[in-house]
Order: C-alpha cells, then sequence, then structure tokens
C-alpha cells in the first residue's frame, strides 16, 4: 500500500480538464520516476465483492512485488524505474468504466491500463481499451466470442476462455466417469440466470445431451435467489448422481449449505464461481472435500505455491484458485514484454504479448490469436487444495474423486 | 411438476414412479410425490416468508410511527450480520446469544440516527412532502455511510458462517435449523410486537400517532419521544433479522439495499405501518416465491414475485390492509 | 427573444464542444448530458405531481434493449423511433397501472415494475434467445453520442418549457396541489397525467437508446441498474424539480461532485458521498427543495438586475 | 323547470348508510339550503352531486341528464362548481393560478389574454381585487374562501354548491358573504347550500331540505321547516321538542 501515489488529479474540473486535454503532453523519458499504471475498479456496487476477490488483491500484489525488486529495468531508456498506481471505483457502472478508462488513458497519461473485473465490463471497455492502443488483459472474462472480439479489437486478450471450454471439459470428464461405471447417466443443471450461468448452460446443454447423458432438470434461476430448497427438493427426487449448478459465489455457498440440510449428496456435486474462493472450506466446513467447480491449480507448482504465500501475506486473504492466478500471470506478461521491448512503446509490447512466450505462475504462456487456450476448466477440492483436474492442453494434476465423500452432517 | 415438464423444453421426464404418465396440475398433485413437494413447497415458503416478515416489520413499524422513509434500512441489517459474523467468529458468541448485544446495539444506534439526524428534520419540516424528500436524501446519505464504512473494515468480499446448519424433519419435508429458527424469531418478535401494540398503554400511543400525528398531541402525547422510540424499535427488529440472516445467507457490505428493497416492497404491500399487513405480505411473497420455483420455473419467482406485487397494489392501492388514503 | 437567443448560443457552443474537448471531458460531457435528460424529462411529469417515480432506469434499459437488439436489423433512425414507441407503449400501460396510487404506493410500485421489468427481460433472454448478454457494434463515436444526447436534451428542454407554459402544465401543477379540486376544476386527471407521463418515459428510453452504443455490450444488470433511478431522483430534487433548469442544475454538480470523489477517494467515496449527503439536506435549512428554490431567484434576480 | 333531480340516492360506506333514499328536486334560478345536524349526510349528498362520491344507489339528474355516472370534471364540465368545505386552496399556486385553473379546465377554456382580464374581474367580484400574484398560502382564512369562490364562478355555474361557506366568519365578514351570495343569486345562478349558520339560511334560503341520519326529514319554505317539532327534534336532541 505504501507504494501508492495519488495525484489528486482534479482539481478546478470542467477547465483545467480541457486544458490538458489540448496540451496531451508528451511525457519524456529523462522526466520519468515511475510508469504509471492505471486501473479503474468496481469498489462499491454489485460487482465489488468479485472483485475484492480476484481481480484488485492481485494488482496490489503485483505493483508490490515489481517494486520490492526495484522497478522494471528500460533497456532502451537506460532507466529502471518503480510503478505508481493510479486508481478508480468505477461503481460497477459499464458507463462509469468506460470514462475512467478514457480518463486514465488521456488525462493521466497512464502509461499502461488494467482492466476492470468481470466480462461485462472488459466487453464494454475493449473498445476504449483498442482505440486509445493500450493492452486489455481479459483475465477475468469468459466469452465465447473471444476469438471474434479479439479480432475486432487488436489490443484486447481473453484470458480465461469461453463458457464451452469449461463445458466440454466437464462433460468428457463425466463420461470417463460414466464409463468407468461410477455414475449413472442422469444429471441436473441449475444456472444463475446471468451471464455466466447462461454460457455455460447454453455450451453444457448440447454437450451432455451429445454425450447421452440424461438431462433430467435443465432450469436458471434468477440472480439475487436465496432461497434453493425448491429445487434440490425437486433434483434430490430424481436420482441423479451429477449436479452441476452454473452458479454465482452467494448461490454456491447457499447451495451447498442447503445440500447439506437436505442431505442430497450426489456422487459429483458441481458448482459454479466461488467454489474456487478461499473462504469455500470455511463456509461449507468438511463438506468441501470432493466438491467439483470451475478452475483448478496445480498443486504441484511451487512457484504457485510461493506466489500464495505472498497473496495471502500481503493481501491477508488467499487467492482463488481460478481467476487469481491467471490475472496475476496476465500481469507477469505484462512485465516481461515491457522488459524485453525495453521501452514504454505500446503497439511494440501489445505485439510482443500476442506472440512470446512467457513464465508465469501458470507455467509457460504464449497466446494464441490473443488468446490463453491452456486452462485449468474442472477443479475438485482435495486435501484441502482446489486441484486441477482437466485442463485444455495437457493431462489433469490428479484423477477426480467420484463418488465424493458423503455429506458430514453439521454439528 | 406437471407445468414444468410441460414448460421445460430440453427436459426429458421420467417420474421416478409413474403412476399413470400425469397430464396437467390436477392430476400431477393427486400423485403423492407431487402432494409431497406440494407441502414441502408451502412448508418452506412459509419460513422464507417468515423471514421476509421479520425484516419487513421494523420499516413498517419506522415509517407508519415515525414517518421516515428509511433507505439506510438493509444497511442497518447488513451491520447487524457483519456484527454476528464478528461476535461468531472472532469471539465464538453463537448467534443467538449474539442477538442479545446486537439487538440493543442496533436500538440504540437507530434511537441515536433518530436524536441526532432525523429529529431536526422532522421538527423543521411542517408538511408530511417535506419531511418524505429530506428524509430520503438524508437517510440515502445514510445508506452510503454504513455501506462505506463496511466497505473499509471488511472489504468489500463475501460474508459467510455455517450455525445450525443441520436438518430438522418436519412430516417427511427436511429444513434447515437455521431458517426454522428464523421463522420462529419472526413470530415470536411478531407476536411481541402486537402484544405490546395492543396491549399496553405505550403501545395504544404510538398506534394514536401513527393512525394521527397531527391531533396526538392535543391528547398529551410528546410525538417526539413516541418517533424516536418506534423508529429506534424498528432498528432493533432491523438488528434481529440481520442476525437471523446472517445464520443461512452469504452477505457482502454491498447487499444493504437489495434487503432495503424487499423490505420497502413488503411492506407497501400490507399497507404502510400495519404489522398484520407486513406478516401477511411477507408470507405470501415467501410463498409464491418457493411455489413457483417449485411448481412452474424457479427462473420466474422474482417475476411472480414482483407480478404478485404490482397486481395487489392495482387492486388496493393503499395495500392488503391499508385504509384507503383520504 | 433575447433568452431564446441566449439559449441557441449556448446549444451550438455546446454542439463545438467535441471539435476541441479531448475524449474524457467528452465523456463527462456525455454522463452529464445523459443525467441532464433524465432529471430533466423525471421532472416534467414528477415535479408538478409530485410522484416520486423510481422507473426511469426501466424506460432507460428498454431504450438501450431496444437497440441492442434491432441495431443490426433495422437503420439506426428507424431503431431510435422504435425504441420511442415501445418506451410509449410501456408508458401507457404503466401510467394506467398507476393512476390509483399516490404517496410512498407509487414510489415502491415503479420500482417493483422496473424489477419486474428486469426479470421478465432476463427470462426472455435466457430461455428464447439463450443468451444474456447482447452486444452492439454501431459506428457510433463518442462524439455522435454527445451531439444525439445534446439534441435530446435542447428538445426537452424545448417541451419542458411548452409545458410549463401551457394547460396542460397547469393542469399537472393543479393535480400535484390538490387531485380532487383538480377533478371539480374539469381537468381530465387520467388524461393529463397519462400525456406527461408518456412524454417524461418516452425521453427517458431515448436517452437509454442513444446511450447503448456506447457500452458494446448490454445486459440487463447494467441497463436496468436501479442506482439510475435513485440518482435522478436525487439530482431534480436538489438542483428543484419545479424550475425549467432546476434539474439540470441538480445534475451537473451531482455528477461532477461523484466523478471528482470517485476518482480522488476511490476507497473512501461512499462515506464521504454519504456525509455530504446529510450534510447537504442540514446545510440547506429550508430543506432541499426550497434551497434549490431561493438559490433560483437569487439567480434570477441577478439576471433581471444585470 | 327542473335543474337538478335527486331521486332516491344512497350512500353505503361498508355498513354504513350515510344518505338513504335521499329525494329532492331544484328549480333553476332557487337557493335552498341543506340542512341537518352533524353527520346526518348533507356533505356526503353534496359530494355525490359534484361527482366525488359515487352513488351506490339512485339517480341524480342535471337538466334531465343523468349525472350520477359521470366523474366530478364531466359534471363540472356540465356546469356544476363547487367549495369545499374546508378550504381547499391549490397552496402552491398564485390566487390568480387558482382562478386560472378553473378558467383554464372549464369546457370552453379561457386562456392567455382573455383569462387574465376574467381573473381580475372574478377577484374584484369577491373582493380581491388586485392580489392575483400573492401566493395562495399567504392568504387569511376569509380570503381562502373568497378565493375559492372566485374559482367556483370562474366556470360559470349553473349549479353552485356551497359548502358550509359562511362558517367561521365574523359578523362584519358574515354579512358581506350573505351579500355576496345574495349577489349571485341575483344573477340567475342555481344555489345548493350546506350551512348551520340560520341567520344567513334565513336570509338566503327560499326552501330547505333537511336531512337527519342519512333520511330526508322535512322539505318546504324556509319558515315553516325551520319551526317543524321534528327538525327542531332533530337539531337539539328529544328533551326539546
Amino acid at each position: 500500500m505504501t507504494t501508492f501515489r495519488r495525484r489528486t488529479v482534479l482539481q478546478g474540473m470542467g477547465v483545467s480538464a480541457l486544458a490538458t486535454a489540448l496540451a496531451g503532453l508528451p511525457v519524456f523519458a529523462q522526466d520519468r520516476t515511475a510508469i504509471r499504471i492505471g486501473y479503474a475498479v468496481p469498489k462499491t456496487g454489485a460487482n465489488a465483492a468479485g472483485a475484492g476477490i480476484s481481480t484488485t488483491p492481485n494488482y496490489l500484489l503485483w505493483v508490490d512485488d515489481v517494486n520490492k525488486a526495484g522497478g522494471l529495468e528500460l533497456s532502451k531508456l537506460g532507466v529502471t524505474l518503480p510503478l505508481e498506481v493510479v486508481e478508480y471505483d468505477d461503481r460497477s457502472s459499464s458507463e462509469e468504466l468506460v470514462r475512467a478508462v478514457e480518463r486514465l488513458a488521456t488525462q493521466d497519461n497512464a502509461d499502461f491500463i488494467l482492466p476492470s473485473w468481470g466480462t461485462g465490463p472488459n466487453l464494454a471497455s475493449g473498445p476504449t481499451f483498442d482505440r486509445f492502443g493500450y493492452p486489455q488483459l481479459g483475465a477475468t472474462a469468459v466469452t465465447d466470442m473471444a476469438p471474434d472480439l479479439a479480432k475486432r479489437w487488436k489490443h484486447s486478450f481473453w484470458l480465461l476462455g469461453g463458457g464451452h471450454d469449461y463445458a466440454n471439459a466437464l462433460v468428457q470428464l463425466l463420461v470417463k466417469q460414466r464409463e468407468a461405471g461410477t455414475i449413472n447417466n442422469k444429471v441436473a443443471i441449475a444456472s444463475v440466470a446471468d451471464g455466466f450461468g447462461i454460457d455455460l448452460s447454453k455450451a453444457a446443454t448440447p454437450a451432455f445431451t451429445e454425450a447421452g447423458f440424461e438431462l433430467v432438470y435443465d432450469k436458471t434461476y434468477p440472480l439475487g435467489t436465496s432461497d434453493f430448497a425448491p429445487i434440490i427438493n425437486e433434483v434430490s427426487g430424481l436420482g441423479v448422481d451429477t449436479f452441476v449448478a452454473f452458479s454465482y459465489p452467494p448461490d454456491t455457498f447457499a447451495l451447498t449449505q442447503q445440500s447439506v440440510v437436505a442431505n442430497f449428496s450426489p456422487k459429483v456435486f458441481y458448482l459454479g464461481v466461488g467454489t474456487a474462493f478461499p473462504i469455500y472450506p470455511g463456509i461449507a466446513g468438511p463438506n468441501h472435500d470432493g466438491v467439483m467447480g470451475v478452475g483448478g491449480i496445480d498443486p504441484d507448482s511451487e512457484k504457485l505455491a510461493a506466489y500464495f504465500e505472498r497473496h495471502t501475506a500481503l493481501n491477508g486473504q488467499a487467492p482463488d484458485s481460478w481467476a487469481s492466478a491467471i490475472t496475476y500471470a496476465s500481469l507477469e506478461m505484462l512485465q516481461q514484454a515491457i522488459v524485453r521491448v525495453g521501452d514504454l512503446d505500446r503497439e511494440a509490447i501489445t505485439a510482443e504479448l500476442s506472440s512470446g512466450e512467457f513464465d508465469t505462475v501458470i507455467g509457460k504462456v504464449k497466446l494464441v490469436d490473443n488468446q490463453l487456450r491452456a486452462l485449468w476448466t474442472v477443479g475438485q477440492w482435495q486435501g484441502g487444495k482446489f486441484v486441477g483436474l482437466a485442463h485444455t492442453e495437457r493431462d489433469g494434476s490428479r484423477d477426480p474423486v467420484v463418488p465424493k465423500p458423503a455429506w458430514v452432517p453439521a454439528a | 411438476m406437471g407445468v414444468a415438464s410441460a414448460r421445460s423444453v430440453l427436459v426429458a421426464h421420467p417420474h421416478p414412479n409413474p403412476p399413470h404418465k400425469g397430464e396437467g396440475v390436477l392430476l400431477c398433485l393427486s400423485n403423492h410425490r407431487s402432494a409431497h413437494m406440494l407441502f414441502s413447497a408451502i412448508l418452506t415458503g412459509l419460513v422464507l416468508g417468515g423471514t421476509y416478515a421479520l425484516v419487513a416489520m421494523g420499516l413498517t413499524l419506522q415509517y407508519g410511527v415515525a414517518r421516515i422513509m428509511n433507505l439506510a434500512y438493509g444497511d442497518i441489517i447488513i451491520a447487524a450480520s457483519f456484527g454476528a459474523f464478528v461476535l461468531f467468529t472472532a469471539l465464538g458468541i453463537n448467534p443467538l446469544l449474539g442477538m442479545l448485544i446486537v439487538i440493543p446495539a442496533g436500538f440504540a444506534l437507530s434511537w441515536l440516527i433518530y436524536a441526532v439526524m432525523l429529529q431536526p428534520l422532522a421538527r423543521r419540516s411542517r408538511d408530511r412532502g417535506r419531511l418524505e424528500g429530506d428524509s430520503i436524501l438524508a437517510t440515502f446519505g445514510l445508506l452510503f455511510v454504513i455501506q462505506g464504512v463496511a466497505l473499509v473494515i471488511f472489504g468489500s468480499g463475501f460474508m459467510s458462517y455455517s450455525f445450525l446448519a443441520v436438518p430438522v424433519d418436519i412430516m417427511g419435508t427436511t429444513i434447515a435449523a437455521n431458517r426454522l429458527l428464523a421463522f420462529v424469531l419472526a413470530v415470536v418478535f411478531g407476536l411481541g410486537l402486537w402484544l405490546m401494540l395492543t396491549r399496553t398503554r405505550f403501545g395504544t400511543v404510538i398506534r394514536a400517532v401513527a393512525a394521527n400525528p397531527a391531533s396526538a398531541p392535543l391528547v398529551g402525547i410528546n410525538v417526539d419521544s413516541v418517533a424516536r422510540f418506534a423508529f429506534a424499535i424498528g432498528g432493533a427488529l432491523a438488528a434481529a433479522g440481520g442476525v437471523v440472516v446472517s445464520m443461512y445467507l452469504t452477505f457482502s457490505a454491498t447487499m444493504g439495499v437489495i434487503f432495503t428493497m424487499k423490505a420497502l416492497i413488503v411492506v407497501i404491500m400490507g399497507g404502510v405501518g400495519n404489522l398484520m399487513g407486513a406478516l401477511a405480505a411477507g408470507l405470501i411473497l415467501g410463498l409464491v416465491e418457493t411455489l413457483v420455483a417449485s411448481f412452474i420455473d424457479p427462473g420466474l419467482t422474482l417475476a411472480a414475485t414482483y407480478l404478485i406485487f404490482l397486481a395487489v397494489l392495482v387492486v388496493r392501492p393503499q395495500g392488503l390492509f391499508g385504509k384507503a388514503a383520504r | 427573444m433575447m433568452k431564446l437567443a441566449l439559449a441557441l448560443i449556448a446549444l451550438v457552443a455546446l454542439a463545438f464542444v467535441p471539435a476541441f474537448a479531448g475524449p474524457y471531458p467528452l465523456g463527462l460531457g456525455i454522463g452529464i448530458l445523459g443525467y441532464g435528460v433524465l432529471a430533466t424529462a423525471w421532472a416534467m411529469f414528477s415535479g408538478p405531481t409530485r410522484y416520486i417515480s423510481l422507473a426511469t432506469v426501466a424506460f432507460f434499459g428498454l431504450g438501450a434493449y431496444t437497440v441492442a437488439v434491432l441495431a443490426d436489423v433495422l437503420p439506426y433512425p428507424l431503431v431510435l423511433v422504435v425504441a420511442a414507441l415501445v418506451g410509449l407503449i410501456v408508458a401507457l400501460i404503466v401510467g394506467l397501472a398507476t393512476l390509483r396510487l399516490a404517496g410512498i404506493y407509487f414510489v415502491i410500485f415503479t420500482f417493483g415494475l422496473t424489477e419486474l421489468v428486469r426479470q421478465l427481460v432476463t427470462y426472455y433472454e435466457v430461455n428464447v434467445t439463450r443468451t444474456l448478454g447482447r452486444y452492439v457494434f454501431l459506428p457510433l463515436e463518442p462524439e455522435h453520442i454527445y451531439w444525439q444526447l445534446l439534441a435530446l436534451l435542447a428538445a426537452t428542454l424545448a417541451i419542458a418549457f411548452w409545458v410549463r407554459r401551457s394547460r396542460i402544465g397547469l393542469a399537472l401543477r393543479v393535480i400535484g396541489d390538490d387531485p380532487v379540486v383538480a377533478s371539480h376544476l374539469g381537468v381530465r386527471i387520467t388524461r393529463t397525467k397519462l400525456t406527461l407521463f408518456s412524454i417524461s418515459c418516452v425521453i427517458m428510453t431515448l436517452a437509454g437508446a442513444i446511450q447503448a452504443p456506447r457500452w458494446t455490450y448490454i445486459e440487463p444488470s447494467i441497463v436496468f441498474n436501479p442506482t439510475t433511478s435513485f440518482l435522478v431522483v436525487i439530482m431534480a430534487l436538489l438542483g428543484g424539480p419545479n424550475r425549467l433548469f432546476g434539474p439540470l442544475l441538480g445534475a451537473v454538480p451531482l455528477f461532477l461532485l461523484f466523478e471528482w470523489l470517485s476518482a480522488n477517494f476511490p476507497n473512501h467515496y461512499s462515506i464521504i458521498l454519504g456525509l455530504l449527503f446529510i450534510a447537504i439536506v442540514f446545510v440547506l435549512p429550508n430543506g432541499v427543495l426550497a434551497a434549490g428554490d431561493s438559490l433560483w431567484s437569487r439567480l434570477t434576480r441577478k439576471a433581471v438586475q444585470s | 323547470m327542473t335543474l337538478l333531480s335527486l331521486h332516491n340516492v344512497t350512500k353505503r360506506f361498508g355498513g354504513l348508510t350515510a344518505v338513504n333514499g335521499l329525494t329532492f328536486d331544484l328549480a333553476a334560478g332557487e337557493t335552498v339550503g341543506l340542512l341537518g345536524p352533524n353527520g346526518s349526510g348533507k356533505t356526503t349528498a353534496l359530494n355525490m352531486i359534484s361527482g366525488y362520491l359515487p352513488v351506490s344507489d339512485g339517480a341524480i339528474a342535471l337538466s334531465g341528464d343523468t349525472i350520477s355516472t359521470l366523474g366530478p370534471e364531466r359534471i363540472a364540465h356540465r356546469g356544476v362548481a363547487r367549495t369545499f368545505q374546508l378550504v381547499r386552496a391549490l397552496p402552491s399556486l398564485s390566487v390568480g393560478e387558482n382562478v386560472l385553473a378553473a378558467l383554464a379546465f372549464r369546457k370552453e377554456p379561457v386562456w392567455g389574454k382573455a383569462a387574465e382580464a376574467r381573473i381580475g374581474a372574478l377577484l374584484a367580484d369577491v373582493g380581491l381585487a388586485g392580489r392575483a400574484d400573492q401566493p395562495a398560502d399567504s392568504l387569511t382564512y376569509i380570503d381562502l374562501k373568497r378565493m375559492e369562490l372566485a374559482r367556483a364562478l370562474a366556470s360559470d355555474p349553473k349549479l353552485l354548491l356551497l359548502d358550509e361557506w359562511l362558517a367561521g366568519l365574523n359578523p362584519t365578514e358574515l354579512r358581506a358573504g350573505i351579500d355576496l351570495i345574495t349577489s349571485l343569486r341575483q344573477r340567475g345562478i342555481t344555489i345548493l347550500l350546506v350551512e348551520h349558520v340560520m341567520d344567513a339560511v334565513r336570509a338566503l334560503c327560499s326552501r330547505c331540505v333537511v336531512m337527519n341520519a342519512g333520511t330526508k326529514i322535512a322539505d318546504g319554505p324556509t319558515s315553516e321547516v325551520l319551526a317543524d317539532p321534528e327538525v327542531i327534534r332533530a337539531y337539539l336532541g328529544e328533551d326539546h321538542a
């Protein structure tokens, strides 16, 4: 936190803002004392909770890591500069976010702008990043449109895959289990009626059907639902071995607790966003073990373990085991691209991000068409870690435990 | 079940024990499993509605007696949830005992808020319209302050803990003990409040102010202190609601407004200032939610809630139990 | 005549802002114009009648959705026409449904209505189109949006001006003061309320439609964000909803204040904003409405003297 | 010629019958007092005539046309104007605008320059000359009553309903008020007057209708009606009969 130097940017807004905009002064290297990193993240409003877990802590950690290491070396300019931060609250609103990005680009002359949290905000700010030529490292956006978007906005990078990636991986994993005879043919799906839930259920429904599964329940519930008893009561009578919920964090937690209460303990219990959160084991108690969800990490990676430690030390909370590591990796990519290019030429850095190979906490990363294709897609809580069971490019780090242990009734 | 299977296109519906392939709702309901589902839906609906009613009773008291449309009501609830959370996780105090601390704190805080912030507004405004405008703006500000303090102390993350998440069996339907407890508490608080309002002298005074604040002083009632007390009782109920809710819901610092709006809907649907109205409206909304989720489509629960609410107002513009305006 | 000329000059001057303002000031301009339109349109109905509507964002969102749905199918101007029609139809339905409601019942009804619209749009998208987000790829730059909003604001102010001078405006004020007297004087309450409510809502719908291309991506939680409705109410109340320029007078400083706070105090934004609100209510001893009025009368007095 | 006729008009509020089978006629040009003790249903009857309350039963006709199915604005357009028991000014409007509101929404609206002249004349008629720009909520009680009367007259009514318009005035004001109403009567306006001030009733009304507990108990020339033992009993209670 000490590295923050927030400029009081807006003094006498109207006139001075205009004046600065008109001037648009080029900043010369010899005047520089720092590389300016700007970001607008939701600190209030509906998205604040999500950003507070996957996005903001990683931005803080990265800035801290870089500055502790003495800053970034810009070889062409012959300097090593620390990072300074300009941060805004986008108030969970696309309109505010777009304006904040415009402001970071043109008023604050940020050298790099880090994206906000979530699929919608990343899409909403895509054109603005592109217009001003800033690379956009979309580490918390899940969209099947990624290939199109990457073509449309040359500066955009899509690092968290699309609904199909996660849905197909889950189905493939379950097909193997069915072949092994551990689960029956019946699947129930409940999805939150919001971007994430719909994207995944849209991909999952046909994938399950094509794989010969019988979808005995496939419905959505509205954002903000707190009582899942009706869904669980209905599903528990349908004889399914596999329950899949493409859910959001509050729902994920409530579904777990209410399934335990209803003693609905299917062999495969898969939940959406929130399963990979560090607080999940605390909420589910002993019952977190064996729960599957979206995301996952490689439990054998020492680098990742070190990242978890640093993150916990700085932020007072562990990172989640899905988007957090990818967010941090995206920052490492940016860092390495800057050092390789040797100055702050954003076009060159964007090109390097597209084509280079990077060494990150999630291993070696090379983007394909501006997308990260090497992703952990299905994870499961095993021995206190949310281990990756399925990866888009390599084998899982662990075998799935199916059936999961039966629920332990809460004390 | 029948309706559900007819609506969801992609679902192939095997009946576990098909008696006769049920067509239509009635046939399906005659089916034993569906009858059981109906019973369990009604039970869970009542339990959910109990929480709504509990949360709304405090607001109806605040608006009905103190004439304050308190937009920060939900944030008091969340603040109480945080209180229960801290007591439970840091000090190991179980939420039921925690209530003994949190509820008086809610009472005191609301008393203070009214005395310091709202009373001057109430005193200076002659007509009700102006107080309404002022109180909307002031409590809108209060909402941000409470939320901001919670954000600074607790951050924006999700909070949840597990308390009494054990199943209770009621005639074959399992319900979480914490939810049942919430229902019981709603009934206890509702009954207690109702007895206080109808059986005590002070309750009569409160009702007199609610019915006619202008002429209450004529019979020697100090409207200021009654309003302050009612506002504080409302705050205590909000705190009770907050503790109860924290036992089974995931909450975060920014969720207060959701509770405010839900409570307002219940209050308005029941009729402003009417406890029975709040109770009835809360239960109706809870029932509608679970019945729609069980028999039509979970995707339509909130739509149905609002539809019922709007329909009630179209038919009875003064709410279920409200007195006709003018 | 003099005032009209001044207004026209101001309009032309504002139209040239994009020529020399950078993207960020232009973005600010879009935000201010957007809220200015919404607050002025809101006050057109809610000012005289004192019916506090929280349905602003329902119409705003419907406009945005209409653009998202039809942008690829119809030419853009036609899309705006359709959006206006959608707004009109919904406004008539809502207007008829709320005729008997007053006070807090009206307030919460309009809120519930917004949520219902949002839930229904969500349900439709999820179950019929199987996508939730929609993309708006229109070749519209920020300055185009700015100009459209400026034109809309000018039109809104012109309509508001005309309403204030016409019988329908007086009818609305009479209804706001005492609907019983109004009906006994021969005011057609239903027709008057519906007309003004519809005009106001159509403008809100257009404001949403015009701003939609700026976000590229649209989903219910983005365009039906209830905060917008609250902000519009606060802005209009603060500026004085019964003055022609009152709502604008509230929208501009509040918008800039929000911007300034979220930029300079991103971690304490909520607390400071909240305290400011409470302070505003207290510092203006006669209540916010009266303060808006007295400020206004001071301004106009000066204008008359000069 | 009959202007207003009530036939068997009844109003029930839930279980309570406020007006029960009320029947009487008003000839054009007549000034009639509607009397009765408090709670006898006079104001309710007036409210039904003006359309504020729907009738539960029976019918009201104006110049032979049924009006009891119409809303107050339609009835107003047919030439019925009224004042209210508790003065209902439009507080956020000026005195002139209060009158303008009546001119602007008549069947043949008066607006603009023409309206300004009419407002001046109407205010002068009721003794409020030159006070058009004053805020309505700054007026005294008697002036509010005057303004309300001007507002009612602005619609050029055929039938004027006055609900205790003279109540609460001091003797001087009362004298002026009676004169004012007398002048209206001379203009040919038919007036139905709910009133407790007996001196005024005697001075103004040729005929009276008396109600008690929702039913009509007397109808006839003022002096006869006021001497009727049943009327006296109704007003003063059993002991005085």
